[in-house]
């Protein structure tokens, strides 16, 4: 394949705004399993029941899905404090419980999936909106809406909540929560109350991260578990415990898979996506900005 | 589930047998003549492919309902006997053997689609039983089983005859296409789509100047397309599946894709979901279609059908158009029900060869099978979308959307192109 | 029961337990229903090898039953490989590929190990896609055109009959390992590599086994699928529902022994089997959602925990 | 003078940029108790680390009986008679404290020991073990339930079980109550006897002046003093760093 400008700034650019998308989605699996150490393995159910929740507004009210999935995020968060409510009575109070937690997520999963299934169907589903079959053209390079008005929100949501866990005082005692709880409750703060509000604010970024899922490609209940490999893979190449990890580890992935697209075979690129991941994790196992 | 087939008690009662380890001997207990006339099959009901699944399934009941309005078969009531093969082809084995050694069905029709047709074959095999199969692409070629039967209209040599449509319109525009981008997804049916493909480019005596396989959940499909642009085809051929079909048809339209002719076997674009969701997207695409409502496709009795179709398809969130599969699978159950009826008994071997030597009439036209057990002649439709305007459904069930360009035969307008000026 | 006496008398009851069903069965649905229920049991009994007594978490499981399956593809293709021949080789592949993931136990831990399997899984799933002689996304064809060998009246009751003996010999190889010498070494990583290592435990060579044999038994596991389905492809074979049955089974089991993912895999086979054939698959689904959910919160130890629980106070009274 | 059982010849260990060991020497004769002192973050546990094979040292030699240890792991070390007591106890905390034992009996003792033991045989040791300690009574409870003074005992007994030539007790006392000091110290004066060479790594001076026979200070990862108890506690540099804490 002939290298050109042309290909190769439109390759880059696809890659960023896939990025973009990736970051969405992994960015809750970056609070949960980076900073509080919950391996929640259905993460990408709850973005797959975002993007249906995105549907049926629109369908119903027309709303963008978006939109809604801002307007709703409260709701995913009330969601998210239950789960972990549950999960922490069960398992966090006990201690090292790893191995239980994530089978309990995968009953969670399942769990998701089949009421989707029950109550949508198998079929796929895709929603258009007033800006899903625009593209800006600059020059020779494209911009398709349907992945930049995604990247766009998602860089503001994950930029914000950068900002959010390194500036605030809430934000940095999760960040001090898996590393010493202890010292933390001496300064009069709960961790498990802590972790609650933050595994709760992952999972509101679920129900955002649906939203983009459900403007940029069809989904359909069981899709979740293709983003597993993803998400993990993508916080844990860019290191865990703080977001821009996650945007550098999303950026690798995005822009991965697009140059494997364009220049090698698409085939190939889970091989080259993943490879990455297994070289990173023996050559440098807390993550290019691992602490 | 349990609510369309009452098959919870019957399946506890044999979850019971083999419990405890009760073991009927085969061909013990024979049929009544007033007991039912079973016919088991296993369908995709979750999984990625169920939503075709499910179509099928409603189809093949509507079928089942019109025969036992008519008094059944050999004067006995059609029962279906169904499991959830979840897609999943590792289901198979243990579903056929259910029903043929715990329900005791008579006869037994295939899933849909290649992976779970692949495992009924040597059980079916093995019992003698015919296996009517929905849209395998060329399964028998390994088994060369004579019982064998397929109902996806590709004709004798299926992978070719597929797609052999697509190729012969490449070849007639003045120019005639030069050079081929070849672009599938990684699963069985677009593989074997693109095998096709390429004897069809070598027998045109055309150029493949791109040949790349992607994983079916890609998310950006742009990168894609716009490799195959930097090769400048004069042809773009893809094969896809429901999801990545979206993702290929959107990528092409935001990357702005010049090319002669666009489109392919893309299954998905079939059903009403995709071709309300991509709407005046497709305008100018080729593409392959089973069945499209224009004034030159003249199957009997498949209005009849639709207007039973659809109205309870859409109480089930099922395709409403119903334009796909559907009446194949209703056709399949047409052939099996006239061939049993004409043999009198349900006599396997006398089956088989009463369906290879016969042809049949059905709502998806005459049928007659060569002997692989594909349609002797095949006859797959090449439509080119025009005149698509926003997200509407209706406009799909009016003429003159999907206009029929190959074959000769069934046209109903000429091919239009290049595809980018076409576009609008 | 004397660990002598162990092995023989496992084989004799398989032994016994197959000729009975030989002798009375005739409906081949038991065979094959049967043969995906010992198929969860080799898969559990080897992930619990890694999983349950060293204490690290597997998450590729399918990657290492389709190692077994695809190298059988490889060996039928080269020169139609009899069933027999076909086992040994595909336990060796997937013991090698187990032994480069107990590498891996050099640098990860808990979690990180498990994303590195699931990674692994990833890349070898694409490759398979990608190769063309074992048919790629295609999938290969294996078709039985010869009767079944020492005299069985079809291929499914041959290959449940190899499966049970397999599942014999797995079961074996697990009592053995956890019992041994060898088993109080992994029970000591498992609960602390470092302390293990100071007490004169040679960490990385007891990993780097118990990595290879739980590769290799699910390897072996995999061996006979194509010839059980004369027909695989990678999307199914490299499935999830491999990686997760594998382990759930342990952990509704019972981690801390063999009877625990034989247990659990009876258990949760047979339901799934009945499920599959009575309701819809999404209740199928739900059935294992809700069973794990309820046994990782409420059953910690799984069943053999409640046994040993239930043991315990009888002792005591 | 009895021959030298450990030489450990400069020994250098750092992290990046941070020298937690610079060219120290240390050394052990055969049947010695010594003591290691040092403030903290002066490189004692790194120095244990190397010495057991836990970390491998960037320069130095160490030998053992003679043998460079260079490149052995930390299995083998132990094998050889070298074995430890944690700072923070490491129980295998799902086994009994009895199977605690029997993993260095099954694992480290056989190779100096003589014989491979058998399950049985490990367990009467085990007990034989346990009893001298005192934790006989709790042999079948499991060990992640033990209190503090009990776990620091298992953490020698464990060590012990390994049949070693040299302890290295890595502050078996902090945080314990005078009484329990005193359980530890009889504990490890009797090791003596069983003619086993003890290192012990402590903060509490008074343990220390009254266990060592010889005692070594490492200050900021450099050995500023070595000899005996009370030459070294008037060596002026030694009261410095401790002084000037």
């Amino acid at each position: 394949m002939e290298v050109t400008a042309d290909l190769l700034v439109n390759a880059l650019i696809s890659g960023i705004l896939l990025a973009g998308f990736y970051a969405a989605v992994s960015v809750g699996i970056g609070i949960a399993f980076g900073m509080l150490d919950v391996v929640n393995i259905a993460h990408p159910a709850f973005i797959v029941l975002g993007a249906y929740v995105a549907y049926i507004a629109h369908e119903m009210l027309g709303a963008d899905p978006i939109v809604t999935a801002f307007v709703l995020s409260p709701a995913f968060f009330v969601l998210g404090l239950v789960i972990y409510r549950i999960y922490y009575y069960a398992f966090e109070r006990h201690g090292q419980e790893s191995l239980r937690s994530l089978a309990f997520f995968f009953g969670i999963l399942f769990i998701t999936e089949v009421v989707l299934i029950l109550s949508f169907g198998v079929d796929y589903r895709l929603v258009n909106t007033s800006y899903s079959s625009t593209t800006w053209r600059v020059g020779f390079v494209d911009f398709p809406l349907r992945l930049v008005v995604p990247f766009a929100v998602s860089l503001a949501m994950t930029l914000g909540l950068h900002f959010y866990f390194t500036r605030t005082f809430f934000g940095r005692s999760v960040l001090a929560v898996a590393q010493d709880p202890l010292a933390l409750q001496l300064m009069g703060v709960n961790p498990r109350r802590v972790k609650e509000l933050a595994f709760a604010l992952s999972i509101a970024t679920a129900g955002v991260a649906g939203a983009f899922l459900i403007v940029i490609q069809p989904v359909q209940p069981a899709l979740g578990r293709v983003f597993i490999g993803l998400v993990f893979a993508i916080t844990v190449l860019g290191g865990l415990g703080s977001i821009t990890g996650t945007m550098v580890g999303a950026a690798i992935l995005g822009i991965a898979e697009s140059f494997t697209a364009t220049f090698f075979g698409p085939s190939w690129s889970p091989a080259v996506s993943f490879g990455l991941l297994l070289a990173a994790l023996a050559f440098k196992p807390t993550g290019l900005l691992g602490r | 589930m349990t609510r369309k087939h009452p098959r919870l008690a019957a399946g506890l009662h044999s979850a019971v047998q083999l419990a405890t380890g009760l073991l009927l001997a085969a061909g013990l207990a024979s049929a009544h003549a007033a007991d039912p006339l079973k016919i088991g099959f296993g369908m995709s009901m979750t999984g990625p492919l169920a939503g075709n699944g499910k179509a099928a399934l409603l189809a093949m009941e509507i079928w089942r309902d019109d025969v036992n309005a008519k008094g059944g078969l050999l004067g006995r009531k059609v029962e279906f006997v169904t499991y959830d093969d979840q897609t999943n082809p590792s289901t198979v084995p243990g579903i056929y053997n259910k029903l043929l050694d715990i329900d005791k069905v008579d006869i037994i029709m295939s899933g849909y689609g290649t992976n779970v047709i692949a495992p009924a074959i040597p059980i079916a095999m093995q019992r003698k039983m015919v296996l009517m199969s929905l849209f395998g692409t060329d399964v028998n070629a390994k088994f060369k089983y004579d019982g064998y039967f397929q109902i996806m209209p590709n004709g004798a040599d299926p992978s070719l005859g597929l797609v052999n449509g697509f190729f012969e319109i490449a070849a007639a525009m003045k120019p005639k296409a030069q050079t081929v981008a070849l672009v599938g997804a990684d699963a069985e049916y677009p593989h074997a789509a693109l095998e096709g493909a390429r004897r069809s480019v070598k027998n045109h005596k055309m150029k493949i100047v791109y040949d790349k396989t992607y994983p079916p959940n890609t998310t950006d499909c742009a990168p894609i397309i716009r490799a195959i642009q930097a090769t400048n085809p004069d042809v773009v051929f893809v094969a896809s599946y429901p999801p990545d079909s979206a993702c290929i048809v959107r990528a092409a339209n935001e990357v702005g894709l010049k090319t002669k002719q666009f489109g392919g076997p893309m299954i998905g674009l079939g059903y009403a979901a995709l071709k309300t969701q991509l709407g005046p997207l497709l305008n100018g695409m080729t593409s392959w279609e089973l069945y499209v409502p224009e004034p030159t496709i003249k199957f009997p009795f498949i209005k009849e059908f639709l207007a039973k179709y659809q109205p309870r398809a859409a109480t089930e969130k099922l395709d409403p158009l119903g334009f796909y599969l559907p009446p194949y699978a209703y056709a399949q159950m047409q052939i099996v029900g006239e061939a049993i009826q004409k043999v009198g008994s349900l006599d396997q071997g006398k089956i088989a060869k009463y369906i290879h030597a016969n042809k049949f009439s059905t709502v998806v036209g005459d049928v007659s099978f060569a002997k692989n057990g594909e349609w002797a002649v095949g006859r797959p439709l090449y439509v080119q979308y025009r005149g698509i305007v926003g997200n509407d459904l209706e406009q799909w069930k009016q003429p003159g959307k999907a206009v029929v360009v190959w074959p000769a035969s069934l046209k109903s307008g000429e091919h239009r192109y290049p595809y980018d000026q076409n576009r609008k | 029961m004397k660990a002598r006496w162990f092995t023989p008398i496992v084989f004799t009851v398989t032994l016994l337990v197959v000729a009975l069903a030989l002798a009375t069965v005739t409906n081949n649905y038991f065979y094959t229903a049967a043969y995906i229920v010992l198929q969860f049991i080799i898969l559990a009994t080897a992930w619990n090898i890694l999983g349950g007594l060293t204490g690290y978490v597997n998450f590729g499981s399918a990657a290492f039953f389709s190692l077994g399956a695809y190298s059988s593809v490889v060996m039928f293709s080269l020169f139609k490989a009899p069933v027999p021949l076909a086992i040994p080789v595909s336990a060796a592949v997937a013991g090698l590929v187990g032994l480069g993931a107990g590498y891996l136990t050099l640098r990860l831990r808990g979690v990180f190990f498990a994303i590195a399997t699931l990674a692994m899984s990833e890349v070898l799933y694409t490759f398979v896609v990608n190769w063309d002689y074992v048919g790629g996304a295609r999938g290969a064809y294996i078709i039985l055109q010869d009767d079944p060998p020492f005299g069985f009246s079809n291929h499914t009751q041959y290959l449940f009959t190899v499966m049970a003996l397999m599942t014999a010999f797995a079961i074996a190889v697990a009592r053995y390992v956890e019992t041994s010498r060898l088993g109080r070494g992994l029970a000591a990583i498992r609960d602390d590599e470092v302390a293990a290592e100071c007490s004169g435990v040679p960490t990385l060579r007891l990993k780097l086994i118990s990595t290879t044999v739980s590769g290799a038994l699910m390897g072996m596991s995999g061996s006979t699928f194509p010839y059980f389905m004369q027909y695989v492809e990678p999307t199914s074979s490299f499935s999830l529902s491999y990686s997760v049955n594998a382990i759930a089974m342990p952990l509704i089991g019972g981690m801390h022994s063999w009877a625990g993912p034989l247990i659990g895999a009876i258990l949760l086979g047979t339901i799934q089997q009945i499920v599959q054939v009575t309701v819809s698959s999404a209740w199928n689904l739900l059935i294992v959602g809700v069973l794990l959910v309820v046994f990782v919160t409420l059953a910690p130890d799984g069943i053999m925990g409640w046994f040993d629980h239930w043991r315990a106070r009888r002792r005591r009274s | 003078m009895t021959a030298s059982l450990l030489a450990a010849t400069g020994v250098t260990k750092h992290f990046g940029g941070f020298y937690a060991l610079e060219k120290v020497d240390f050394e052990v004769r055969a049947g010695e108790r010594v003591g290691l002192i040092g403030p903290n973050g002066s490189g004692k546990s790194t120095l244990v680390n190397c010495i057991t094979g836990t970390l491998s040292s960037d320069e130095g030699t160490i030998l053992f009986e003679g043998h460079d240890l260079a490149g052995l792991p930390a299995h083998r070390r132990i094998r050889r008679g070298i074995a430890r007591s944690f700072q923070l106890p490491r129980p295998f905390a799902a086994m009994s404290v009895l199977d605690n034992l029997r993993i260095p009996l099954l694992y480290a003792a056989h190779t100096h020991g003589g014989k491979w033991r058998s399950e049985e045989q490990a367990g009467d040791e085990a007990m034989d073990i346990l009893r001298q300690m005192g934790l006989d009574a709790k042999a079948d409870e499991k060990s992640g339930g033990l209190t503090q003074v009990d776990l620091r005992k298992l953490e020698l007994a464990r060590a012990m079980a390994a049949r070693p030539k040299l302890l290295i007790s890595d502050e078996a006392m902090a945080g314990l109550s005078s009484n329990e000091i005193d359980e530890i110290i009889t504990i490890l004066l009797g090791m003596k006897e069983r003619g086993i060479a003890v290192v012990m790594i402590e903060h509490i001076m008074r343990a220390v002046v009254h266990f060592s026979e010889r005692v070594a200070v490492l200050v900021a990862g450099r050995k500023i003093a070595d000899g005996k108890p009370d030459e070294v506690m008037r060596n002026p540099e030694v009261e410095k760093a401790y002084l000037g804490e």
